[in-house]
């Protein structure tokens, strides 16, 4: 079967720095694929290539066949390749449900003209937006807040927004960025949890960096390791938990036990 | 051991969101003390009730046996209190060096702030190597260690640290953990240590409070809350 | 459109078109129609800033969308005969397209920096104005006429204002026309899909993108909407003075339109009206008292700020959130 | 306890070019008040106190409109003001259309040539004096090759246009007409560089404002300009005493009757008194005092025009009074013919000065008509 | 040539220290000063009354108009923009406020200071001549001086005392410098009455020169906020490049394109917006204007 999404020889230089080095590897439709690594290994970085939100500055990457690197990012995401980012964003001063509404955008069939007009197209966009907002909130529990303004929010709720946000966008891809950061076991698990559902589901694929080692342990297909911009091993989580180089430059030795 | 810092029944809360409903915390000389919980829980606004960021509603807080709160928060580093904020907030423009320095703000002992600083190099010595970078250009571990450092500059009696961990790679955890060790029993400090990371927190820690919406629900020893089951099944996840 | 709104609406329109006038003459005060003409006009000229507030931009150059519409209805007239009715639309849609070729590049800037590109726009515009062989440089282009009739199909819809007793009362009746209409769609703009978006870009472009919404575009159709009420408002002057200067409108107006906005409340879609009425008529009614004319006007700004950071509509706010 | 006479003044007193307009309202002021104290003035076979109606446009067309809509509501019809070109134009249709004469400072000549009927220019245009001024100095001190500079706003430039064209008519060399400076400059001597390079004989600062006039003065002379400079604007000479020093000696200015020589007691009481009111003189109210004085003149030779500009206009054609200010036998009355084609002007002395040493000395006198 | 460049660097140097002030502003408060201009205009009016009316040396009154602008900062943050600021929901919000001081310090101007131009005498007669290739008033080399020695003090200040790293660090995250210890409130007071001094003091330096006038305040804001702009907001060293390159352009563009006479300004500000569009945050500004 043909990959999703197909990185191919991407690199990235800021000055003299290369933050991402001759980076390839593939996404399989279906999957849940990890990118791990040292702190500024650039993960980041290579979310923000395949999103188009930085252009590169070799390398290709594909999707569905066709190239959407160096496109304007609102076009990527009109394919369906959607990014969330490594800081909670969400618009603040809308509420959580909002929030979701504005981003359904690319579901709307009506011009912003037949929007200002108040077109029968336009009125028929709201209300399915409206219902599919309020289908996402169910999904993914947050109905108690629905009524929020986001900037009150708590980190945990943050980012199951910045999710459902994503989620709007009804995604082919979805490219998640420490999307476990600041949340403690349970809420994470009840997060991985949901994210195993959205791709059975939903039928999202999911791009995911996180240093939660159990929890990206716990969720993916297969783990890219990148370290110095350098993709250094590729696998299923068991290879990579395994592997001596990933082990030395990142996971370290599991014992926490410095003594008191 | 005597006790240096005491919370009893703090009240706090930001606009109409109540964030703390009546905490009693209490910290050692020379203790770590982990606060662990949900998101949400008020773990980071009981550092702030602390360090003054915040006024408390009700309640009370001592130190050293003196009434705190309601001390500037400017004025509070100087009586022996540093806190490293979440998201660690370095000075991205300014060198390590400069970053330091400002650790060592409220102090005019110029001979004991070149001492401090030897030691806190001699503790992270990447800072060292990278003595005159602009913070900003500095990796996130790196950063977690500056603050660290930073906060050491003030020669405090009592170290809040708020999720060192946060968004940091597991190996550079491990150090990070081991630092917290060494420097708790290296300058006699005592530690508050607010951690989603619930393993490595107990894991170092001498007692642990354990809080959820606001109300500390938990507390005890770390190394016996660890093998209770509650605490396994909410912040350690039983198996792994 | 619920019954209260329609309500509130049908009684601003009684007002302004027969309260107004009949205050007026009855207190005899046929200065204020001037006045307030200038406070509409200018009021739509400040709902196109405060429109670029509403997409995150600190806007400083409405005066020279102002400048260009004026000159734009000021050549037509002149020099191939225009009426002014039609030269009014051109007038918008010159400074609608202009914007567009200046906002692509400047829209990228955020915060002070857009905010002072736009400010050295004014002066741009003054100076190309001032430059320019059409616009016939310093000496201006003067003794233009006043608006001559409209008919379409014979149906006479505004008539010759050289004819009218008292042109002040058709400019003012054109003005706030003109303003009901900006406002209206002002408000429908805030209020559909397309305000919902420019929040959007307004809190966070980022992610405005990541969620697919065409930042650029969309930016570039605010700006160019604003500059439209600029040029609209510019030629609408022109009508009035029958004359305009590279200095007609400068930084100064460009200032005092951001002013509005703040004045008035940018949380607010009639913010800028009240700021317009507020700024613009405060000065007005303070010249009674000379030399501290400005001191005064001054310190009053200034007590209003101290009181209301968040504008005057803000006064409301309180009774309606809980 | 006798009626008040009302008359207005829109102008600007405040911002960069405050100085205009407040040399106009307080020369109105200190004049109505000096009247007033003496029992106020006889028109027809009334007495009248003058109260003086100043409105701030801050050099803004659409406010001197709303200035002049202010006047009318206050049954004005006698407006000194505007100050420049673009308040002057704008404030016409107003003016027109509710009977109200008004005095601007400003030069465009459309404003006083038909159909244009209710300006009159309240000092002697630069396209009168400048030609003057070259013929003298062309004469006397052997100029030959003159360069204009001025502030790129539309006053000025239209000033240095109206120079241009009477210089080479003259059959002066212009060397530098091009070089324009912004208001806001504050250190002028990159402007004056390329016009001293083309080596004048003259250098005619058009337009320029008081504030302006030392400094391009100083750059020049400190850049080793020894030519002559000149203007065809009115100038304060203490101003030009602090900006400039000495360095401002031997520069040529339009004042009013302003020099010992012409001044009468009149005069000299009159600046006594402003003096006094305002704790300090401005010379630029030599030549803005006249408007309210020809306003009330024209009004006590016709009574009815009090309230009606057409029997003031046609008044004017006819009118003619002593100059309180001036020795000698000068007189007030309405000029403009060859330049308007119709008497829409007031016969200001055209008196052009040189300053040396903090005074201004009489260089030459003559007329406009 | 030398001419122009010497030109470029006079003009520089006191557009720089202008421009030190507001930067300095906006950096701890993210205050948008449209009253700078006004400060300055305040601090060459005292300096000329404390000269010409009291006659007092200029080196004297130069001290007095700093430390009375320092005092009416202090009290205009204190009193004015803390409160706004803590109240208002937006930054921008301030503008307006600025903007109404702006007015309010006008027309206390006008009425303390009168509408004329003023100046005080020159303080060094005599011009330095280099063969005609340059020409340079002796006055003008000296407040040259003074500006740059200013500037240089200010950098010297700013970097290496504990105040001036207590400001910078303020700047880049205020809740990081509280828990250093540094009363943010009392430095947001320090600096915005240090940035009113500089102001203070620069109309005091060129009102020997230029001399000053109530209707310098707003144009000289503006172009102390393209200054700021081309050398990246709230960026100290930035404000200084942003001084010198404006002066050297004005220098330099007046210079070279005098026969297109009134177009010069056109090109230059014209040139302004190009080079902004292609460097959105100045030449070393930081994302965060
Ligand atoms: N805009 C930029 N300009 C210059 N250098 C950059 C830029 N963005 C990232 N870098 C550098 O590129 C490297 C990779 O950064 P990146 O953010 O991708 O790391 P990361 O793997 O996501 O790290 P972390 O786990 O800490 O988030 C780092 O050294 C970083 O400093
Ligand atoms: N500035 C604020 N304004 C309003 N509400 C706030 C603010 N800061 C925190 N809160 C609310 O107070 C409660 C406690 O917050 P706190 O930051 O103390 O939690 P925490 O335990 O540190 O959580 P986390 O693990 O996410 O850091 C939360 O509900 C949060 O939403
Ligand atoms: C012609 C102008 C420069 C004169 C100026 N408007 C004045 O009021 O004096
Ligand atoms: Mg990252
Ligand atoms: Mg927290």
């Amino acid at each position: 079967m043909k990959p999703l999404l197909e990185v191919r020889n991407v690199t990235k230089r800021f000055g003299g720095l290369i933050a991402v080095n001759d980076v390839s590897f593939d996404v399989r439709k279906g999957e849940i694929l990890s990118v791990i690594g040292p702190n500024g290994a650039g993960k980041s970085t290579l979310f923000k290539l395949i999103s188009s939100f930085l252009k590169t500055s070799n390398g290709l990457v594909l999707f569905r066949g066709e190239i959407i690197s160096n496109l304007a990012p609102h076009t990527v995401a009109r394919r369906g390749v959607v990014r969330t980012f490594q800081e909670t964003t969400i618009f603040k001063s809308m509420t959580v449900r909002e929030n979701i509404i504005v981003s359904h955008h690319l579901q709307s069939k009506a011009s912003l003209l037949g929007f200002f007009l108040g077109s029968r197209k336009a009125r028929a966009d709201e209300k399915r937006f409206g219902e599919s907002a309020d289908r996402i909130i169910g999904l993914l529990g947050l109905e108690n807040i629905a009524n929020e303004l986001a900037s009150n929010l708590p980190q945990g709720h943050l980012r199951v927004l910045g999710m459902a946000i994503g989620l709007a966008t009804d995604p082919a891809i979805i490219l998640l960025d420490e999307p476990f950061a600041g949340l403690n076991h349970d809420e994470t698990m009840r997060l991985v949890t949901l994210v195993q559902r959205l791709r059975d589901e939903r039928e999202v694929t999911v791009l995911l960096v996180e240093h939660d080692i159990p929890a990206v342990m716990k969720i993916s297909n297969r783990i890219v390791v990148l370290n110095f911009g350098q993709k250094i091993a590729e696998g299923t989580p068991q290879e990579i938990q395994n592997n001596p180089g990933v082990i030395e430059a990142y996971l370290g030795s599991e014992d926490m036990a410095v003594g008191i | 051991m005597n006790e240096i810092l005491k919370l009893d029944n703090v009240e706090l809360y930001y606009d109409h969101v109540y964030a703390l409903k009546g905490v009693s915390v209490n910290l050692h000389e020379g203790e770590t003390v982990a606060l662990i919980g949900a998101n949400g829980a008020g773990k980071s606004s009981i550092l702030r009730a602390i360090t003054g960021l915040s006024k408390i509603k009700s309640g009370s807080i001592h130190y050293k046996g003196k009434r705190l709160d309601g001390t500037l928060a400017s004025d509070i580093v100087g009586q022996g209190i540093a806190m490293v904020p979440e998201g660690r907030r370095v000075f991205p423009y300014m060198s390590i060096k400069d970053n330091l320095l400002m650790g060592a703000f409220t102090r005019s002992d110029k001979a004991g702030i070149t001492k401090t600083l030897e030691s806190v190099l001699e503790r992270f010595p990447r800072l060292k190597e990278r003595y005159s970078q602009q913070a900003g250009t500095l990796s996130g571990g790196e950063q977690q260690m500056m603050v660290i450092g930073r906060a050491l500059m003030a020669a405090p009696k009592i170290l809040l640290l708020d999720e060192p961990s946060l968004g940091i790679a597991p190996k550079l955890v491990q150090e990070i953990a081991r630092s917290i060790v060494a420097i708790s029993r290296d300058e006699k400090v005592s530690v508050l240590l607010v951690e989603q990371n619930s393993r490595m927190a107990m894991s170092i820690s001498h007692r642990t409070y354990a809080l959820s919406t606001g109300e500390i629900v938990l507390e005890g020893n770390s190394k016996e809350l660890m093998n209770d089951k509650r605490i396994k099944e909410a912040y350690l996840g039983g198996d792994l | 459109m619920n019954k209260k709104i329609l309500a509130y609406v049908a009684l601003f329109l009684v007002f302004v078109y027969a309260v107004v006038p009949m205050l007026i003459n009855i207190s005899g005060r046929l200065d204020f129609y001037y006045t307030l003409t200038s406070v509409a006009l200018l009021s739509i000229a400040s709902a196109g800033v405060w429109l670029t507030f509403y997409i995150g931009r600190i806007n400083i150059g409405q005066g020279a969308f102002a400048l260009a519409g004026g000159y734009v209805s000021a050549i037509l007239i002149s020099q191939y005969g225009f009426n002014f009715w039609v030269t009014l639309p051109i007038a918008g849609l010159f400074c609608a397209v202009l914007s567009v070729f200046i906002g692509l590049p400047i829209l990228r800037l955020r915060g002070v920096y857009f905010a002072m590109v736009t400010l050295v726009l004014t002066e741009v515009m003054r100076l190309t104005t001032l430059a320019l062989p059409i616009t016939q440089g310093a000496k201006g282009i003067t003794s233009l006429p006043l608006p001559s009739g409209l008919e379409i199909f014979g149906l006479k819809l505004i008539p010759d204002f050289s004819t009218l007793e008292n042109p002040k009362v058709g400019f003012y009746m054109m003005a706030i026309t003109l303003m009901i209409i900006a406002y209206a769609v002002l408000y429908r703009i805030v209020n559909s899909r397309l305000g919902h978006l420019c929040r959007s870009l307004q809190q966070n472009e980022e992610l405005a993108s990541s969620i697919g919404v065409n930042t650029t575009y969309l930016r570039v159709l605010t700006y160019s909407i604003s500059s439209f009420f600029g040029g609209i408002a510019g030629a609408s002057f022109v009508a009035i003075t029958q004359s305009i200067y590279p200095s007609s409108f400068q930084v100064a107006d460009s200032i005092n339109f951001m002013l509005n906005c703040f004045l008035g409340g940018l949380g607010y879609v009639f913010g800028p009206m009240l700021g317009t009425l507020m700024l613009y008529f405060g000065w007005d009614l303070l010249f009674t008292i000379g030399k501290y004319q400005m001191l005064v006007y001054s310190s009053l700004l200034i007590i209003l700020m101290l009181f209301l950071p968040n504008g005057v509509l803000s006064l409301f706010d309180r009774k309606e959130k809980r | 306890d006798n009626p008040t006479l009302k008359i207005g003044f829109v102008g600007v007193t405040s911002g960069p070019a405050a100085a205009w307009g407040i040399s106009n309202q307080r020369s109105m002021e200190t004049r109505a008040d000096w009247i007033n104290e003496i029992g106020g003035v006889k028109i027809g076979d009334k007495t009248y106190d003058i109260e003086i109606v100043a409105f701030d446009d801050q050099k803004d067309p659409k406010r001197a409109v709303a200035g002049m809509e202010k006047m009318a509501q206050e049954g004005i019809h006698y407006v000194v003001g505007p100050n420049v070109d673009d308040g002057a134009a704008a404030v016409r249709p107003v003016a027109e259309q509710k009977g109200i004469m008004y005095f601007p400072y400003a030069f465009p000549k459309s404003l006083y040539t038909a159909p244009a009927s209710n300006a009159v220019l309240g000092m002697v245009a630069n396209y009168q004096s400048g030609p003057a001024i070259y013929k003298y100095l062309m004469e006397h001190k052997g100029v030959k090759k003159v360069a204009f500079v001025a502030a790129n706003e539309s006053d000025p430039l239209s000033q240095r246009d109206g120079g241009v064209e009477a210089a080479k008519k003259l059959g002066l060399d212009v060397v530098s007409s091009n070089v324009t400076y912004q208001v806001d400059t504050t250190d002028f001597t990159p402007v004056i560089l390329p016009v001293i390079k083309s080596r004048p004989d003259l250098l005619v600062l058009s337009g320029v404002s008081p504030a302006n006039a030392p400094q391009l003065i100083r750059s020049a002379r400190e850049l080793g300009y020894t030519g002559l400079i000149s203007t065809e604007t009115a100038q304060d000479a203490n101003v030009l005493k602090e900006g400039a020093g000495d360095l401002a000696n031997g520069f040529i200015s339009v004042g009013g009757a302003s020099t010992p020589e012409l001044a009468s007691d009149t005069m000299r009481e009159f600046v006594k008194r402003y003096t006094k009111k305002y704790g300090e003189y401005n010379d630029e109210s030599n030549t803005k005092v006249y408007a309210l004085e020809y306003i009330i003149a024209t009004l006590q030779a016709d009574p009815d025009a009090i309230d009606d500009v057409q029997d003031f206009q046609e008044t004017m054609d006819t009118f003619e009074a002593p100059n309180p200010y001036m020795v000698g036998n000068a007189k007030l009355k309405y000029v403009g013919d060859t330049s308007f084609g119709q008497k829409r002007q007031l016969s200001v002395p055209l008196v052009v000065n040189v300053y040396k040493d903090g005074k201004f000395e009489t260089l030459f006198v003559a007329q406009v008509d | 040539m030398e001419q122009i460049i010497v030109n470029g660097l006079y003009l520089g140097a006191q557009y720089a220290l202008i421009a030190l002030g507001l930067t300095l502003i906006f950096s701890l408060m993210n205050v948008m000063n449209f009253a700078h201009g006004q400060m300055y205009v305040m601090g060459g009016f005292i300096t000329y009354t404390v000269v010409s009316q009291f006659n007092i040396p200029f080196f004297i009154a130069l001290i007095i108009s700093g430390m009375a602008l320092a005092v009416i900062g202090a009290l205009i943050e204190k009193f004015l923009f803390r409160p706004v600021i803590k109240k208002s929901k937006r930054d921008e919000s301030t503008m307006l406020l600025a903007a109404g001081i702006g007015f309010f310090l006008d027309s206390v101007i006008l009425l303390a200071f009168g509408e004329k131009q003023r100046g005080v005498p020159k303080i060094i007669d005599g011009v330095f001549n280099w063969d005609f290739r340059i020409i340079m008033p002796y006055d003008r080399i000296v407040i040259g001086c003074i500006a740059i020695a200013m500037i240089i003090a200010f950098m010297l200040l700013m970097h290496y005392s504990k105040a001036g790293r207590a400001m910078r660090a303020l700047a880049q995250d205020k809740v990081a410098a509280t828990l250093m210890g540094v009363n943010v409130d009392r430095y947001q007071m320090i600096g915005f009455a240090l940035g009113a001094m500089l102001a203070g003091v620069v109309g005091g330096l060129l009102v020997t020169i230029t001399g000053i006038n109530l209707g310098m305040g707003g144009p000289t804001s503006t172009k102390a906020f393209i200054m700021i702009m081309i050398g990246g907001a709230g960026v100290i060293p930035g404000a200084i490049v942003g001084g010198f390159i404006l002066g050297m352009m004005e220098s330099v563009g007046l210079s070279v394109l005098s026969q297109y006479g009134d177009i010069t300004y056109l090109l230059i500000f014209a040139s302004l917006m190009i080079f902004l569009a292609i460097r959105p945050h100045g030449l070393m500004g930081k994302p965060w204007g």
